[in-house]
């Protein structure tokens, strides 16, 4: 592998009273703390608390407004992130920071090309890409173009991106929120043996279990604030969670309601196929059922959900509440499905989810106009159902007159659920709804995704967080290779259950 | 006398025509301006109809003008506008392109567009005795270019004998020009004559003759008695080119010295001067020619 | 980009919500880039010639910024949408050859001329919509680039005018044009009818623009397409739609082009693709799409037009370089509201 | 809360297949869109007139193609890289019009003929340096749209050239004109001497933009200029960059042009800058940028001109409808290689 690396001596980080403000908004005040080298850290905080933030500081992506940034003692002005990973200093973004149009060997070595003379070497960088990637377990060919990729590749991508730089302080920044059991696994590997080399690993993420299977010794940050930090040994998933939110949480799931069996389903998919992706997937979800797709990465659980809305050649019958959707296709676009009453949450936030430049109000009022235009626009009415989510959905933000770039990352990700349920739908679809979203914001994500269901929502969730999908579901069908392996009860459920299936190791008559 | 405040609207230097036009406007300017303490010249150049109107509507609401030399763009276009120049108390001279109602107009000084397609025609006949084959060169799609072709074409009925083989479009571009003769040459194995149209348009027939090393063309007759042209004709530097048709720019000297003199004088000018075009040869071809202007 | 829409015109929240910060402040001040502009050269205009600040003048400039003002409004819908059309002066030309033909033929044949020329204004607005929506059936069905397609339909459009037209122009007879005129030399308490139809399409495409679903449409597509996709937008039925408008735009134009010069040639319209764009963007909308405003486009317009005004009005340098002179007044305004990015 | 067992898991083996295989094929037959488009064209001209399929009439083609195939190569970067120049063919018409002037002085002024074309062609790709290093500053630094900053400059360029030729035409002195003409009018091996620079300034923009760092980064910042800068990329510099390039483009073909006609006037390189966007994007480069080929672009360029080549060397439609014809053949050849997106 090539991340094996001139690591001879780590980094050491120290942050002293770093203030950092967007403008009038101050989102870190005076964050102090050090980094030893060598160790993995934890970096925990709840959805905008700053963490994102304080990590572009430290690799040269912003600069800071007061304070010092110390490395091994030496306090260091950064003006670009070039300076920074001249030291070393690496960060994996928490959105996609990738060219679309480039190559993944050319993403992967973008800025740091290796050259023969005046001359690219394109099969160097080609070869050591292969490799990067091998490390991380994605394979793809390094000339396939980035817009080919799925989400989780994306994220695979960054990583090796990362790897490649040969870092000595590795920043990673919810590297799992799209990957599955298996490729955390991995990525998991590459971070003991990156530690063995003496690397220091910076790990932010909402998966509290990830936190304690990595993490040598955990930060929590609140509110732009560094609150505590332990060694992981000594800390419960429990007590992380509350040093994060500053308060006792309660149970992370809901107590399950029985749905009606006898109620009629409010879809019912057939023999649906969505050619190279998912065949003659069929299945039913009932009005106030909460349905789970569990499925490695690449099991066609997108591609699946994204025929039916017409974004993908497909055929198939489909009927909603008890009417056949009229070409037997699904339907023809996402327009198409809504006025039907079905809604979709992209898993890819930044390139199908949300319009970035766009303002709160008007990208979570976009699917829902008809109900704001009589016949103009009602900008008081659009503001007050923004002002509305923010507090259902708890989404944290200075002022409602920002646009969507601005927000962290798990805010924006509430952001993008609370628009698709704007229309107010009969038949929602999640895919990954909880995508780098705080342990405590997720709890009110599941208890309102409840109490939608207990109103006569539909829920279908996709999600590769196999607790969540336990933890919240009614059934989960099981997805593997684009066919529809099994569906599970919520009685037999459990995380072993669901990996069988996935991997395709279990019994196949396991279940009905 | 009374001042006159004369207002000249012509079209911007696009080709090397309307740089002569421009240049004689000029040239009006300067002569007449020091010639009498009463008169003031506002020349504006237009790239456009519309902006021609514009022109014409500021000239006449701003500039406040009492006399108007114009050389319209279009027609038709502009009939309207110099109509309200004309409205509003100023004297007006068209100048080239008459307009489509001449109650807009007080007088009218004009080539002849009639004979700047009819000499040509009428020579290249005479010089190739009533046979061979023809290629033309077209300008710009406007009203003038038509009469020009249908006087060409009427001639060439006369002579049955002789083939005009095709017309196209130049725009009145040496590009343009070079590129169809490129094509006319491969297209057709033997011409006899090339009406080049336009003097431009010549230089760009010229250059695709003399890269594809033809020597069955007899006849390249350009048009309107450009400065080049009109010297190669002087010296006899080109068997080829023996004649042009006049069209000189020139007469915008003269409709703007006309005007201005006659204005002065509060008289009026001849409802309709028409200054011949005629064919240029090596014998008169001195008085044509002058060196100092563009064109 | 800013998210929001500079426009101030239909913005009566900016009124109630007093506790926003200094985006919106920001933006606002962005907006005026061009205002600040067009302020500029007005009191320039006015030092080099006195007769510039007349009521007259600023008449005959609005008159006259009409056309490609009208155009403009319609262009920013498709700029805004992520599209371009180069090919609005052809279809304005070949509009205006249909209509005159049109005009000619029906006043004699029906009887009544008046009937005749309304027709025939509706003609313009019909045809202007239905090239526009062979555009947007061959951008959005048919997959073809947008710069493609009406660079092809750009020739397409001229060469059918100078086809009809034999080369030479197509003219409204005579006692029709009288009838006509009134469309754009008339006045109405005292501001003429072009102005107003230029007011009027303004401040109904501002408010399409900014106070309908449609509108929000279009400025989600030029965002980010593939996340209107996702959010249930119609994206080819508001792109084709963006085009229609615009033809329809072209056709009102035209109908008040038509009673002016009442005639159409090979020549009419040329170049009137880039002064609109030019309009747009100068305005202060991005060629990329995404976001852009009305109020802008119209400022940019008149600002384009006061320009080529105070030349005519001044004669302090060689004709020769008018056009350079507003070459640098176009880039210095751009460079006045610059720094959006 | 139950702790969560990670059990190590096998790659589902499909999931390689995707990625490889079909995509890149089909990637390579999206190329083929334009060559296609082309090779049909030329079978229908050569059964229209059967001169068509000559060497000479080849050659004529790709003699003339050469002036708007180099441009289009230096467009290509700057198309891809985001922007856009709208004032190429001005900037030609200038350059021409200067290096006339400069050769006409210094041929009797220095004495050696020969030396003065050849500081003369130095000057031609100097100045297209300067003015685009003039673009990318005012682009880049000043921060203003590249449609508004060369839609200045157009006016601009093409004044200046107006007035040093006081409208008329600037032509080189003929025994000056002589000495220069082979670097038209010459052929190596056969080859005209404008398609082998052609060929070759074809072969190196290749090799900029798919074989070096630049060339990358070109791609980069036009598919997403926010990466390019997170990658630490000069995203300024680059930007800057393509437009000198294209500069020294426009220089080297204006020192091919002015040997042909000996000539510039203010119809000089009228639209040339269409042409050139025309043939990029009819090469399979989006207006948006982030990809695109230089192969593509040569191809488009021949493409334009053997259309027009074809309609000259036939006459079977009226003259009128020339431009007609033109506009359906790039709109059918678009759509032969759409569904890119
Ligand atoms: N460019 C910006 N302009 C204004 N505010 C910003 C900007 N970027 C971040 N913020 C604000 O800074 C705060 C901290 O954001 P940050 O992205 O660091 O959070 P985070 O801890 O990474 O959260 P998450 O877990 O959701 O990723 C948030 O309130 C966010 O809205
Ligand atoms: N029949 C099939 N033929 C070829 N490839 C298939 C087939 N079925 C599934 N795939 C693979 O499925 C993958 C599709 O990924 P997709 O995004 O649908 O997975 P997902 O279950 O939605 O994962 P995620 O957890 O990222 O949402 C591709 O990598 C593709 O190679
Ligand atoms: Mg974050
Ligand atoms: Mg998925």
């Amino acid at each position: 592998m090539t991340a094996e690396a001139q690591t001879k001596g780590s980094v050491a980080v120290e942050f002293d009273g770093v203030v950092k403000a967007f403008g009038p908004v101050q989102v870190l005040h005076g964050v102090s703390f050090s980094l030893a080298p060598g160790h993995v850290y934890g970096l925990l905080g709840e959805n905008g608390a700053g963490k994102s933030t304080l990590m572009k500081i430290l690799s040269g992506y912003e600069p800071l407004t007061g304070g010092t940034l110390r490395i091994n003692g030496q306090p260091q002005q950064f003006t670009s992130s070039r300076d920074a990973e001249a030291l070393g200093i690496v960060l994996i973004h928490q959105e996609f920071n990738l060219a679309e149009d480039l190559s993944v060997a050319q993403n992967i070595f973008l800025g740091h090309e290796k050259k023969k003379g005046w001359l690219l070497d394109d099969a160097a960088m080609e070869r050591d890409a292969a490799a990067a990637l091998a490390a991380v377990g994605l394979q793809v060919d390094p000339r396939t173009k980035v817009r080919r990729l799925i989400v989780a590749e994306k994220q695979l991508v960054e990583i090796a991106k990362a790897i490649a730089r040969r870092a000595r302080l590795l920043i990673m920044d919810e590297p799992t929120a799209t990957l599955t059991p298996g490729e955390t696994e991995r990525l998991f590997k590459l971070i003991a043996q990156l530690r063995a080399d003496g690397v220091t690993i910076v790990y932010i993420s909402h998966k509290l279990d990830e936190v304690e299977q990595v993490t040598d010794e955990v930060i929590v940050m609140r509110d732009g604030r560094f609150v505590a930090r332990a060694p992981t040994s000594e800390v419960t998933r429990h007590q992380m969670a509350n040093l994060m939110v500053g308060r006792e949480l309660a149970d992370l799931y809901p107590p399950r309601d029985l749905v009606v069996a006898a109620d009629a389903p409010a879809m019912r998919v057939r023999n649906f196929s969505v050619p190279g992706w998912a065949q003659d997937a069929s299945f039913d979800v009932r009005p106030g059922e909460i349905l789970g797709f569990a499925g490695l990465v690449g099991a066609g659980r997108t591609e699946l959900f994204e025929g039916l809305l017409g974004l993908r050649p497909a055929s198939g019958e489909v009927e909603m509440l008890g009417k056949p959707v009229p070409n037997h296709k699904g339907w023809r676009s996402p327009r198409d499905a809504a006025k039907h009453g079905l809604t979709y949450l992209s898993e890819d936030r930044k390139g199908k989810g949300l319009h970035v430049n766009f303002g709160l109000r008007q990208n979570l009022t976009l699917m829902a106009l008809e109900r704001f235009a009589k016949p103009w626009l009602q900008p008081d009415a659009e503001r007050g159902a923004l002002a509305e989510a923010v507090k259902d959905y708890g989404i944290r933000t200075g002022s409602l007159d920002v646009r969507a770039s601005s927000l962290s990352g798990g805010n924006q990700q509430k952001l993008a659920l609370a628009k698709v349920l704007q229309p107010k739908p009969k038949v929602v679809v999640l895919d990954e709804p909880t995508r780098g979203v705080d342990i405590g914001a997720k709890r009110d994500i599941y208890f309102l995704i409840q109490r939608l269901a207990r109103e006569g929502l539909a829920v279908i969730v996709v999600s590769s967080e196999l607790m969540e999908l336990i933890g919240l579901c009614h059934r989960v069908a099981v997805m593997r290779a684009g066919r529809l392996v099994a569906t599970l009860d919520a009685d037999h459920l459990t995380e072993e259950e669901l990996i069988a299936h996935a991997t395709g190791t279990a019994d196949t008559h396991a279940a009905a | 006398a009374e001042k006159v405040n004369l207002g000249v609207s012509i079209p911007a230097a696009t080709h090397s025509f309307m740089g002569g036009i421009n240049y004689w406007a000029n040239q009006a300017k300067k002569d007449l301006e020091k010639e009498h303490k009463d008169l003031k010249i506002t020349i504006k150049t237009a790239a456009n109809a519309p902006e021609q109107a514009n022109q014409l509507q500021d000239l006449s609401t701003v500039t406040k003008i009492n006399a108007l030399v114009v050389f319209p763009f279009e027609s038709a276009a502009l009939t309207k506008p110099v109509a309200q120049v004309k409205a509003k108390g100023a004297y007006v001279t068209v100048v080239d392109r008459g307009l489509t109602d001449t109650s807009a107009q007080d007088a009218y000084v004009a080539g002849d567009n009639t004979a700047f397609g009819r000499i040509p025609a009428e020579y290249i006949v005479k010089q190739l005795g009533g046979k061979g084959n023809v290629v033309a060169l077209r300008g710009i799609a406007t009203t003038l270019d038509n009469e020009r072709m249908d006087a060409f074409n009427a001639v060439l009925k006369g002579s049955p004998d002789i083939k005009l083989l095709d017309a196209k479009y130049a725009n009145w571009n040496r590009d343009d020009a070079f590129k169809v003769t490129q094509d006319y040459l491969t297209r057709f194995k033997n011409i006899d004559a090339i009406w080049a149209a336009d003097d431009d348009m010549a230089v760009g027939v010229l250059k695709a003759i003399e890269q594809a090393k033809r020597d069955d063309i007899k006849i390249i007759f350009g048009g309107a008695g450009a400065k080049g042209m009109v010297k190669t004709i002087m010296d006899g530097k080109d068997k080829r080119i023996g004649a042009d048709v006049s069209y000189s720019p020139k007469f915008i000297y003269d409709a703007i010295k006309l005007t201005a003199e006659a204005r002065l004088k509060g008289e009026k000018l001849p409802a309709t001067t028409i200054i011949p075009s005629v064919l240029i040869t090596k014998e008169n071809a001195k008085d044509f020619y002058h060196p100092n202007s563009p064109f | 980009m800013p998210p929001e829409q500079q426009t101030p015109m239909p913005q009566p929240e900016a009124a109630q919500h007093r506790s926003q910060g200094k985006p919106r402040w920001a933006e606002h001040l962005h907006g005026l880039g061009p205002v600040i502009g067009l302020v500029l050269l007005c009191i320039g205009g006015t030092l080099l010639n006195s007769d510039f600040a007349t009521v007259d003048n600023a008449m005959n400039v609005l008159t006259r910024t009409a056309f490609i003002g009208i155009i403009a409004v319609g262009m920013c819908f498709v700029i805004i949408s992520g599209g371009i059309d180069l090919s609005v002066g052809s279809m304005a030309a070949l509009i205006a050859g249909s209509v005159i033909m049109f005009i000619n033929w029906a006043g004699p044949a029906s009887g009544s001329p008046l009937m005749a020329v309304v027709m025939g204004a509706v003609l313009a607005v019909v045809l202007g919509a239905l090239f526009g929506l062979a555009h947007g059936l061959l951008i959005t069905k048919g997959r073809i680039e947008p710069f493609i397609v009406t660079l092809g339909t750009l020739g397409i459009f001229r060469a059918y005018l100078t086809y009809f037209a034999d080369g030479g122009a197509l003219t409204l007879d005579n006692d029709l044009s009288d009838l006509y005129a009134p469309v754009y030399y008339a006045s109405l308490a005292g501001i003429p009818v072009p102005v107003w139809v230029f007011v009027i399409v303004a401040i109904i495409g501002g408010v399409i623009l900014n106070r309908t679903a449609y509108g929000r449409y279009v400025q989600a597509i030029g965002s980010n397409e593939q996340v209107a996709r996702y959010a249930a937008v119609d994206v080819d039925r508001v792109k084709i739609l963006t085009y229609v408008l615009l033809g329809v735009c072209v056709g009102i134009a035209t109908l008040l082009y038509v009673p002016r010069l009442g005639s159409a040639s090979p020549t009419t319209g040329l170049l009137w693709e880039l002064e609109a764009i030019a309009a747009v963007i100068v305005g202060g909308t991005a060629l990329k799409g995404g976001a852009g405003s009305i109020t802008g486009t119209v400022i940019g317009a008149i600002l384009l037009s006061v320009i080529s005004n105070i030349l005519n009005l001044t004669s302090i340098i060689s004709v020769y370089l008018n056009a350079a002179v507003q070459g640098f007044v176009i880039i210095i305004v751009a460079f006045l509201q610059r720094g959006r990015r």
